[in-house]
């Protein structure tokens, strides 16, 4: 399907149709799991939920240049945008949300978000923030010295820079050239601190003072941030060195199912950024570009609705894992 | 005199040595309009301002760092880390700066601050919301390690704290938080740093612990005193480093049996040290080995409920080492 | 078999690991032409190169977290950390990363990567070169902490550590770099992570330690032994977390007596986790107190020497220690 | 004494002929303890010397627009110029320098070049590189809430920027316009290891990230650096934040006593850079400019040697602590 007028937008970046909507699938899977999530957490079933809604076009734009299982994920706890993308499977979010045994992150050691699978190359995560960066840039490393083109991908919230980390990850990455993009998904808090108090001048532009680019992009246009990722990962594997992406985004839900934002943010502001949905605007651009039409979006939507439904029910009819299993696997056997 | 919970007292706490003292101040992650993810510091940025109740960037060093750096220039800093779990980033700067300032300058430079770090299991809490970090800091001359349980109690710590001219580690035990109420002081009372507190007097085992481990160990105790007539003398630590050994010495030698209950992983924990000094200096009075009750030594509770309540030491595991002690 | 000192003999098993696994490489500070501050990885840059014996930047968390990123990427990376005084920066990064990656992902994700820290009391080396900093790790489950003292077994326990698919901190006491030479078995040759290794055989008293003061404790023994007949078994942990207790316990159940000495300021230190376990697991042995033996409890030991040499536990304090206990 | 020419760098800084000589004299004093520092390291009696040789410019240079005991500094290591300048003494510097009771650092309990003066409000500084700058902020921030104009000077080799604690401290300092100068003296090495391997990108430029200015001065020009710490400290008066200053210089020893510099740098490189001694520099700036001769700069060097060997020879008999004072002053008391 073409359009008469100048060249759409995808198709300057190379994107098909087929692209298209599977970026679209990817993120309206996203949000229907997260959605789910927020259902079970107030039916009392599920005690903890961290939430990727609003961040689903910076997820999956960035992480739609990774090839799974060759390239390295570092993800944060919002991530589930992109694991899903690369593999994972809503199944295997909801037994995790659940804390059951066949959770494929961690067997419900850990808590949901804290995702995990070696074979898709995402490495295992924590709760503490930035920790990720030092591994990532040795991750990168490691690629370089054996003259191989995998390229690592390192996110973290903005608060996720204000740390020692993230600054010695950018330092040692700008030395050695090495493949690695930090994508920070600038969701404007970090719980209840707004970025004015937790960022000084601008994440986006610390880069150049490393030696190496910094974009600032708009984290709600799925297009501008699979431009700037597709940038940077061809540079990576190119041997070019790293790239630093500040995807400007909003957190739509409060911190997690723990937090009450109306302590910290104004009604109004929320209801503003919903007018800027990743997904609505996302679909506004297929419509206007014949892409997609309703009835196509709502038979993909009762699809996913259905699966993820199914994915949930299964999450909750599976055991825990039997409470002395929590001894074991401490230590790999020699 | 009001009942308090332990939140409650620590807030008021707070708010009491900020009306009195100008100095005193509050700095950490969502202390602020938040109020604490706990909500310990709830109305006091209100009360205080956006300075003298400061959100800070999400950087524990940083947290701790310029604490020290207020600290030397006039002011009285309560550090908050908001999860003891996330405390290692500041490692350096508590134990190699702050601790050290005193002695590295010959008396000159103190270095008064505070740093508050709720700990311990709770569920949902998962590898990184319920670690017990006490072991970390309590090999560290220069530092004050306090972990009170109750309420009062930890209030009046909290004060002593913030006007202690050392460094202070002041540990809460999350789970703890809303567990009891009891009658709180208004004002003006003060627990030093250096006291262990018998909670219940006993002559056939001592039982030390705190925190939550002390609220099961004192149910299991008045258990087998009314089923069994055992009488255990539980001694709460309250300050873990530099300990008060006298109070523990002295109630071993009165019992001859020791049993030492923490939530921390065994290997390595603050209970070794308790044995250890025991095993030195009441030798002669022991009648039984000294028994340690632990988390088995696993990273930390797991997420999943039936996990994490494997990990936490039951009051079936309890009153089974007390009564082994007792009958030895 | 040739003669080697302990910094040969970890300089050799570096080379030799390097030589046959293409994944084993060193990061650290000066690692590289400079061949480290101690000269341990002279010459190493030459043979293997700029990338596989890679000068850092300063920061430590960056060291030991691209070292965890590393090694899942395929490699066996040797961290060195240029003092372990400056460990914390990295702790994060140890305790709550490269320890948990394997149990919290169930398996999934291991670690294997070796962190090289020079510890203990050097002349001049004052407070921030000279601290004794186990005790931090030894809490850590999912992390192994190894302190040999004699050359040919930190060489093969070195190699063990690379092979090792777990985190294992690798302590080297400064000030036995140089102090004696033995034969160090040319290839081969390993040592597991998980035996205490028993020094000398005798039957009065049981004497537990590790590093500069395990040499101590060997000439002293060895001079009670000639002098006044008593025969003292000194045993070395080795692997000082998880720590092989039945060694340990098994000599005390021989002896009825026990000795633990470290450099480590005493509370809080690694000697309270040895001294509780015996008291738990072998109280109907023990003929006496569990003395344990150890730096004051100050930050660290001084820069003037006066000052520095009190500090460290001398030959006459560890004399008199053994002689009371033979005699008790 | 007026030049005809167009005025001379000095005045457009207004610095008197006295300030210059004080300077000056800062300069060489600061030399001749060091050198002094090696003779008694060569002759077996000092264990430890760390040196400030190369750098006396950048150090003078700034300190100069402090004022003691009001102003806070975090020195390093090397900074022995600045606290000599700021009122610590010689006789003090070797009596450090020999871990003697009467070192006004620490009581010999602290290796040299670990400064400590309550009075004077050099903060005690230790070993681990960088933790001083989130103090620094801390500190800057008292004065920002209690109003006052005080400022804080923080200083560190540029290996001291590779750390976490570098980049914690400036974001909060630029988000929070804190009265601090971060000074980084560049020196080309640490330890071995070049800067090339130590930093990406560019130390000053970084500044801008945070959103507060950075400035690459010349290290070895004292007037450079007084330059661009006079227009820090008056913005960090009033109440307009902090500044970066990265002085480029050059680290004329080995690192220290116990380093042998021949195993990573070339002759040639140190040959060429002592033709660019910032103490010479001067000399001839104030020679050409007429505010110094040979005459005078002989008798203000041969009174310096002089007091600088009484102050040796005074640390040299001075007593050691007892070996028990090891164990004082652990706590302070409540
Ligand atoms: C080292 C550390 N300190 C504190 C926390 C507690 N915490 C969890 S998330 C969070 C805010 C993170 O904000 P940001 O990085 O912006 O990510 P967002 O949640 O906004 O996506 C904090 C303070 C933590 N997990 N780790
Ligand atoms: C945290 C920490 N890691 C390592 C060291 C060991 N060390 C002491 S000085 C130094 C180099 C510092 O270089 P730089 O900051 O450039 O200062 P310079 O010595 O060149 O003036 C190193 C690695 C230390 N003191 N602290
Ligand atoms: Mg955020
Ligand atoms: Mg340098």
């Amino acid at each position: 399907m073409t359009t008469e007028k100048t060249r759409a937008r995808h198709e300057t970046l190379d994107l098909e149709e087929a692209d298209l909507k599977s970026i679209y699938r990817a993120m309206l899977v996203a949000r229907r799991v997260d959605e789910r999530s927020w259902i079970l957490n107030r039916q009392g079933k599920a005690a903890f939920v961290i939430s990727c809604q609003g961040q689903e076009a910076a997820q999956i734009g960035a992480a739609y240049n990774l090839r799974p299982g060759h390239d390295y994920l570092y993800p944060y706890y919002r991530d589930s945008g992109m694991t899903l993308l690369l593999g994972q499977t809503p199944r295997g979010q909801f037994l995790s949300l659940l804390g059951k045994k066949e959770d494929p992150n961690s067997a419900g050691r850990q808590m949901p978000g804290h995702f995990s699978s070696r074979e898709l190359n995402i490495v295992t995560s924590s709760a503490p923030v930035g920790v990720q960066y030092p591994q990532a840039a040795g991750t990168a490393l490691a690629f370089k010295m054996r003259g191989e083109d995998g390229v690592v991908m390192a996110c973290g919230g903005e608060a996720s820079t204000s740390g020692g980390d993230w600054h010695e990850a950018m330092n040692f990455s700008g030395i050695h050239d090495l493949p690695v993009i930090f994508l920070v998904e600038n969701n404007v808090y970090a719980i209840s601190v707004p970025s004015k108090f937790q960022v000084a001048g601008s994440i986006a532009k610390r880069a150049e003072g490393y030696g190496f680019p910094g974009h600032e992009v708009d984290g709600n246009d799925v297009l501008a941030v699979y431009e700037a990722a597709k940038e940077a990962v061809e540079r990576a594997r190119r041997g070019d060195g790293p790239t630093l992406i500040e995807a400007k985004t909003y957190r739509m839900t409060a911190h997690s199912s723990d937090d009450d934002d109306r302590r910290y943010r104004e009604r109004e502001e929320i209801e503003a950024w919903r007018l800027k949905d990743p997904i609505i605007r996302f679909e506004k651009y297929l419509f206007e570009n014949g892409l997609l039409d309703e009835d196509e979006k709502e038979a993909m939507d009762a699809e996913i609705k259905a699966f993820v439904a199914e994915a949930s029910d299964y999450a909750e009819n599976a055991p825990f894992a039997d409470p002395e299993e929590a001894l074991d696997r401490v230590y790999a056997e020699v | 005199m009001a009942e308090k919970n332990l939140l409650q007292a620590i807030h008021d706490g707070l708010a009491e040595e900020m009306r009195s003292d100008e100095s005193v101040m509050i700095l950490g992650e969502d202390v602020g309009r938040a109020g604490g993810v706990f909500r310990v510091t709830q109305g006091l940025q209100e009360e205080f301002g956006p300075e003298r109740v400061l959100d800070t960037p999400l950087a524990e060093s940083l947290i701790v760092g310029s604490a020290i750096g207020l600290s030397v220039n006039g002011m009285r800093p309560v550090a908050e880390i908001q999860f003891a779990d996330f405390i290692p980033p500041a490692f350096d700067q508590i134990v190699n700066e702050a601790a050290k300032f005193y002695y590295r300058s010959n008396g000159a430079w103190t270095v008064p601050i505070t740093i508050r770090a709720p700990y311990g299991v709770v569920p949902g809490g998962a590898l990184y919301h319920s670690q017990s970090i006490e072991a970390w800091f309590c090999n560290t001359p220069g530092l004050k390690v306090v972990a009170p349980t109750f309420p009062a109690d930890a209030k009046a710590m909290l004060k002593s704290a913030i006007r202690d001219p050392n460094p202070v580690l002041f540990l809460e035990h999350k789970r703890t938080y809303r567990l009891i109420k009891e009658d709180v002081p208004e004002d003006g009372h003060e627990v030093p740093l250096n006291k262990a507190r018998v909670h219940r007097e006993g002559g056939d085992i001592t039982v030390v612990s705190y925190g939550l481990m002390l609220y099961t160990a004192l149910e299991v105790a008045g258990k087998l005193s009314e089923e069994l007539g055992i009488e255990t003398e539980v001694v709460e630590p309250r300050t873990l480093y530099p300990m008060d050994r006298e109070t523990i010495l002295n109630s071993v030698k009165k019992t001859g049996k020791l049993l030492v209950i923490s939530e921390a992983n065994i290997t390595g924990s603050v209970s070794g040290e308790i044995a250890a000094i025991v095993s030195q200096e009441a030798f002669e009075w022991l009648d039984a080995p000294v028994i340690r009750l632990g988390a088995p030594d696993v990273p930390a509770a797991a997420f999943a409920k039936p996990m994490m309540d494997f990990f936490v030491p039951s009051a079936e595991k309890i009153e089974a080492a007390m009564l082994e002690l007792a009958r030895y």
